[in-house]
């Protein structure tokens, strides 16, 4: 009985951290390609980015099945690939969140780029920091609050996310069954002593987690001289 | 509803392994039979020594999912419509369309003195429902009709008490009937109509609405074609249609079905002429 | 007026790495236009009002321009041919790949490091170092500032770590936009010694921005002067000022005679420094401990601080009495300044027009020019 | 037919653009609070907003509906103070909306708060300006494109709202059903071809909105000089 | 060494508001101790070494410090009764309500506003204004620049605008943070007669922080010397300016005389204006149209720029002679600084040892003073 429940959090954390992973890796720079862009054709990609927003979860999930299934291009190059069905899978699941959460990870981080500034830029490319380096050794400690926020924003929005992976996951035990789903087929199942467990487990345990994740954040300030002024100007 | 397997680590090996023999039966079950269909499968993996894996949805999801590829050897649909379709599409194995069960609809109220109503003789309860019906509340709930096969069901039954017309302004409508009945749990709604099958899970009572208000909901089942398992699909279909798991899924407050899956055999049988 | 390249040929280009200028930069109000190659031998001198260009032009150099047109080459002996940007044939190399400091004029600290964070962020990017970081810290007094945040610095520190953290990167060129205009006179002393030691040290040459002449005047060999975006004049540094005396603006500058001269004796025994003007006269000034490394001492005096007297005084305590004669008078309002040649050295005095009418002083009359040891100027002492 | 998808619109726009303004009013001075408390209990406030994250709307829309219905205090003083039923009312929708888009809004806005630091608001509150005035004339301005972006996604995920305002909504005409409602039930209705207009629609509804929105955003920085250096530190 | 209270008195407090501080900041490595009555009488200078207090000192008394313990009034006869801060009491005004201005030393500019906008969003704020906008924008020389986005503005032209935007707030008390540092010596000199204008049009105190002393000394009546976070020095500038010649440190200023004389004479008919030093003694220097409106000048003589002749000198063109006894010589290597009376002023004469051992100069011995009308300086003319 539990068991299943612990199954369920198993693949709900396999799922939300290789998908915030996914997230950062490709949300990073096109949130830095879209914070640099001047080009007309910026606002239209953060519109599409956004996307993910406007549509009932259920109804994006309907058409990411439709594209998953063996019959459409998208599935059929996976299959081709991978030799394994994409629809269904775990693997459809993450690619459901990335798509579902992107918007979450992309603006928080092309914001804090924008308001970042070349300044600090200009300086460490004139100490020999290439692209590269700089993004590493400036943009990320100095935005580190902003990846702290749209990784936890992703992270939770994936835990939480429902309509999208039922509908292309198909809630299987153990590939694509998650903790929300289980918490949904509880309520369902007028299991509402579980259900109720299950929610106060999983709000504690991301209270937990998200609160931890702050305090992480948090030191880092504490010393600054902004800080030591805050009084003064609220 | 969850996963029902003899042993878990078999999860694991359906990842893996393709070995056809060692996957569970793996049957798509609408949400509100789930709980019957868990006392059930106790039973028949016992007899039959073949393991199964539940997969509790809505019947609408379900369905899609079947239609594009999804991993189920079995579907047991709350309406007759969903099943019928997939068939005609040839996404189940023919002939294995059948009615399990058949649903059957009761008026409950949360706030009232409802104990008092317990089920009794049909004459009464026709009376009870009535009365209670002609009094209606400012939100009542049931689930939706033009897609949940309770809900269309509730319709006709107001429908035919010509009652809709009152009530149509003050329906609170589920996407489906457990959400309906979650609704009514929280006291947010006070009185709807819901599975009778809910209320005895949850020993809770109502008033039954006589089947003859409204068409039968049947909750039919196919095999879907692209399964591996089809023979233990098939016993179970068997196991689920014996008289005896019959008996034990009417004593969860669904209907006779004998009738019906007769009828319904006659009916396949003309058209299929 | 912009120099004529022939008269900038003089500085010998095969000894010396050249930075060759040819670029536009517009913006709604402004433009900067540089035609102009500056041999990069030791510091140059930018001079200019505020709002001239001067910080546009070291962005430009540093690749910071983007809507820049035309070309910069570093061209030289030690460097290889390197073209840093050509819009013509759209070549651009980035900032980073040009090995070119900045030291912003504001100080642009990375906000998220500690000092010592901010100075091994260049340790840590340059190859072959030569410095040594401790030696750095100990010159900018940064010793016991290392672990605090950059935003808890004073004005004057946060220039130090700008200035150290750009030296640090050890690059083959130096642009420095006001880097000391938040210090004191004492630092400013010790910092600019600091920065000419580095640049003899790794043979770095120098861009170096300032609104202080005087600070100029110490450290650089060549002036560039900037006005609204042109060129108005460049070349040698004492050439510059003497030209600025007769024609310049007055409020750029205090007129005076700039020299570099050799030193006869460190010390007179007296306290006085003995510099050779010419075979027969010297000039005395106050003796520092600095001066006995050197040969050569680069000094100016004021020509408000020189006197003209007739006969040769007597029983004052001003030490230094050049004869010279008079090359020319020219007035201005209250004031007149004399050029006077004592030998083939030119000196710059302003007078009072009353004094001159009461010497009567004229073309070609030989005179005494008086001043005392310490004025004599050196910035750096 | 077309009628209720029509209606279903205006109570969606009406409900996403009360939502917004509300969450807007609620979640500026939370937000700024955040970025400006120092105490420890600042992690755990923002591990509250970001609750509404985690938990499956449908499960959130059920414990929801328990305290908006008359035997829960919220729902009851609701019904002392305005006579009516909270739950399943349009209020009740855009309650929940507002808090299930809450973090939406409070994260983006609190990030940008802490970017902007104090050095301004010194300058400001020493040429006379007060708190308000303070924020109205310094902090707005440079923070407008956070504020866009908060609420655009505040409105967005509103608008994509379905399993909370579902539950607590009742999927009331003219009242609670909203489109992605609609949308689902065209789709579980087996209406397919309305289904994809409706969804197509929305689309480019959305995606129309979302371009004006981040194009009017555009232009302000386009003559900076961060911008015109864009190229040499990218 | 901390003033001591009773000293301070001698400034009438009836007639000016005062300034009472005595605070404590305290940072790791930095600890700010001030127990200072102000009186807030014209322009206030504020000088000392980079790190030694200065910026934090203004923010305390702006209300910017809040690790501050102690208190601040500011009280006086215009002014009521005013208590800024009082951590006894658990008193703090907030900045916005203290009617005090800061320029800051790095401008913080309102980047969303255009250089208008920063300037308007001080007169939007002002009540009872007295100054008129566009006649400090253009004594801030911003005409052509009102339409710019304030990150597009040179460094110098940043702190045209931070000053012009301080100003128009027209605060009852100014607090002024280095606010000219970026800026060419010319329109220093404008800004710093603007700043004495509107000081004495709207009669509004400043504190000045600056680190030059000619800058200070052309402005100021009081002076405040910082080091470490301690006073050092605090009261009339040309006091001060006389105590560092003696007991100061050298890297801090240059000796010199300082002064504030009635103009006897606007322009002697020969280019020269005539400041009466006493009952027989006359000083000359060049004559200055600004001088017209004058009664008094602030002037200072460097004590390098003044020369000892023993007897009455002719034949020069240096038209101040003053006759004085020594009063007090003293020695620092090569250097010795005479202190001589000339009836009742002391001037302040270095001289080369090696003059010193030629003229052998003793105490209470009549010398002849001599330093050039140039010599005499004023910073704003
Ligand atoms: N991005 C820009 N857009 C528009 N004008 C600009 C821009 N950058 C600089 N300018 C203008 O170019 C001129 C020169 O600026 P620059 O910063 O080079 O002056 P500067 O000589 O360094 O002056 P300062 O000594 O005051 O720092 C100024 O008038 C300035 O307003
Ligand atoms: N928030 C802070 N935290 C820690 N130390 C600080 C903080 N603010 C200032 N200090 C320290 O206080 C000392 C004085 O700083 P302050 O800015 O007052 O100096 P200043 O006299 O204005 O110097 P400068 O002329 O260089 O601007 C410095 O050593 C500085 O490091
Ligand atoms: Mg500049
Ligand atoms: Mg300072």
């Amino acid at each position: 009985m539990i068991n299943s429940d612990l199954q369920a959090l198993v693949t709900t954390l396999e799922m939300a951290a290789l998908t915030t992973l996914i997230l950062l890796i490709v949300g990073t720079p096109l949130a830095w390609y879209l914070a640099k862009m001047t080009s007309r054709f910026k606002v239209i990609i953060e519109a599409v980015v956004a996307l993910p927003l406007v549509l009932p979860p259920t109804v994006l999930g309907f058409y990411l099945l439709i594209a998953f299934s063996p019959e459409h291009l998208p599935g059929q190059l996976w299959q081709q690939a991978t030799g394994q069905q994409l629809a269904f899978s775990f693997s459809a699941i993450v690619i459901g969140s990335v798509l579902y959460s992107l918007p979450f990870v992309v603006q928080p981080l092309q914001k804090a780029f924008e308001q970042l500034g070349d300044s600090l830029l200009e300086a460490g490319a004139l100490l020999g920091a290439g692209p590269i380096d700089r993004f590493f050794s400036i943009v990320l400690p100095l935005t580190k609050a902003s990846f702290i926020t749209a990784a936890s924003l992703g992270f939770a929005h994936t835990v939480g996310e429902f309509g999208v992976i039922l509908m292309i996951g198909g809630n299987i035990p153990g590939e694509t069954r998650v903790l929300s789903i289980a918490l949904f087929d509880h309520v369902e199942a007028f299991d509402y002593a579980r259900a109720h467990l299950l929610a106060i487990s999983l709000l504690i345990g991301s209270m937990v987690l998200l609160a931890a994740i702050y305090w992480l954040n948090l030191p880092k300030r504490s010393n600054s001289k902004n800080l030591s002024q805050v009084r003064s100007v609220k | 509803g969850q996963a029902y397997q003899s042993n878990v680590n078999d999860s694991t090996n359906t990842k893996t392994k393709s070995d056809d023999n060692n996957k569970p039966l793996r049957i798509a079950v609408a949400a509100n039979f789930t709980p019957v269909l868990k006392v059930l499968l106790k039973d028949f993996t016992r007899q039959t020594g073949i393991k199964t894996q539940v997969i509790s949805g809505a019947s609408g999801a379900m369905f899609l999912q079947i239609k594009y590829g999804a991993p189920f050897d079995m579907f047991l649909s709350a309406d007759s419509r969903r099943p019928k379709e997939l068939e005609q599409a040839g996404y189940a194995l023919k002939g294995s369309r059948k009615t399990y069960a058949i649903g059957q609809l009761a008026l409950y109220s949360s706030s009232n003195n409802s104990n008092a109503n317990s089920l009794g003789q049909l004459s009464l309860e026709e009376e009870l429902a009535v009365d209670q019906l002609r009094k209606p509340p400012a939100r009542f709930a049931i689930a939706n009709p033009d897609t949940a096969p309770y809900g269309k069901a509730a319709k006709e039954a107001l429908t035919h008490l010509g009652l809709w017309q009152l009530y149509e302004s003050r329906l609170i409508k589920g996407i489906n009937i457990g959400q309906t009945f979650a609704q009514l749990r929280s006291k947010a709604v006070t009185r709807g109509i819901v599975a009778n099958s809910q209320l005895v899970l949850n020993n809770l009572s109502g008033v039954i609405i006589p089947s003859n208000y409204h068409q039968a909901i049947e909750q039919q089942l196919i095999i879907i074609r692209s399964s591996k398992q089809q023979t233990a699909a098939e016993k179970l279909s068997h196991f689920l249609l014996s008289a005896q798991s019959q008996n034990r899924i009417v004593s969860y407050g669904y209907a006779q079905t004998q009738l019906v899956n007769n009828a319904n055999k006659k009916l396949s049988e003309l058209t299929a002429k | 007026m912009m120099m004529s390249k022939t008269k900038l040929n003089k500085v010998p280009t095969d000894e010396y790495p050249q930075l060759n200028i040819n670029i536009r930069v517009s913006y709604q109000q402004f433009e900067l236009a540089i035609n102009l190659p500056i041999p990069l031998k030791g510091i140059t001198g930018i001079f200019g009002h505020s709002a001239s260009g001067k910080s546009t032009l070291l962005r430009a150099i540093a690749g910071l321009e983007k809507t820049l047109i035309g070309d910069i080459t570093l061209a030289g002996a030690n460097v290889a041919d390197n073209i840093l940007v050509n819009t013509e044939q759209d070549h651009y190399l980035k900032p980073e790949a040009r090995k070119i400091g900045l030291v912003f004029q504001n100080s642009r600290l990375f906000e998220h490091l500690s000092v010592l964070g901010n100075l091994e962020f260049s340790v840590k990017r340059c190859k072959n170092r030569q410095l040594d970081l401790n030696e750095v810290i100990e010159l900018t007094e940064l010793t016991t500032l290392l672990e605090h945040q950059v935003n808890q610095l004073s004005g004057g520190q946060q220039q130090r770590v700008a200035l150290a953290r750009a030296i640090l990167a050890e690059p083959k060129l130096l642009l420095l936009d006001e880097p000391l205009s938040a210090l004191d006179q004492h630092s400013k002393t010790q910092l600019l010694k600091m920065m000419l030691n580095i640049q003899k040290k790794l043979n770095l040459p120098m861009l170096y921005v300032s609104h202080s002449l005087d600070e100029l005047q110490q450290v650089c060999d060549t002036l560039l002067v900037l006005a609204k975006g042109k060129v108005v004049n460049f070349g040698n540094i004492h050439q510059i000022i003497h030209q600025l005396n007769n024609f310049g603006d007055y409020t750029l500058i205090h007129q005076q005679t700039s020299l570099s001269l050799p030193i006869k004796q460190f010390n007179n025994g007296h306290g006085l420094a003995v510099l050779a003007l010419n075979a027969q006269q010297d000039i005395y000034l106050t003796s520092d401990k600095a001066f006995e490394n050197q040969t050569q001492l680069r000094c100016f005096i004021l020509a408000s601080d020189i006197s003209i007297a007739l006969t040769e005084p007597n029983n004052s305590s001003i030490v230094n009495h050049l004869f010279g004669i008079i090359k020319q008078i020219s007035h201005r309002e209250n004031k007149v300044l004399l050029t006077i040649n004592c030998g083939s050295q030119e000196f710059f005095v302003t007078i009072s027009a009353f004094s001159q009418q009461k010497l009567s002083l004229s073309s070609r009359q030989q005179v005494y020019l008086q001043f005392k040891a310490s004025a004599v100027r050196t910035f750096i002492h």
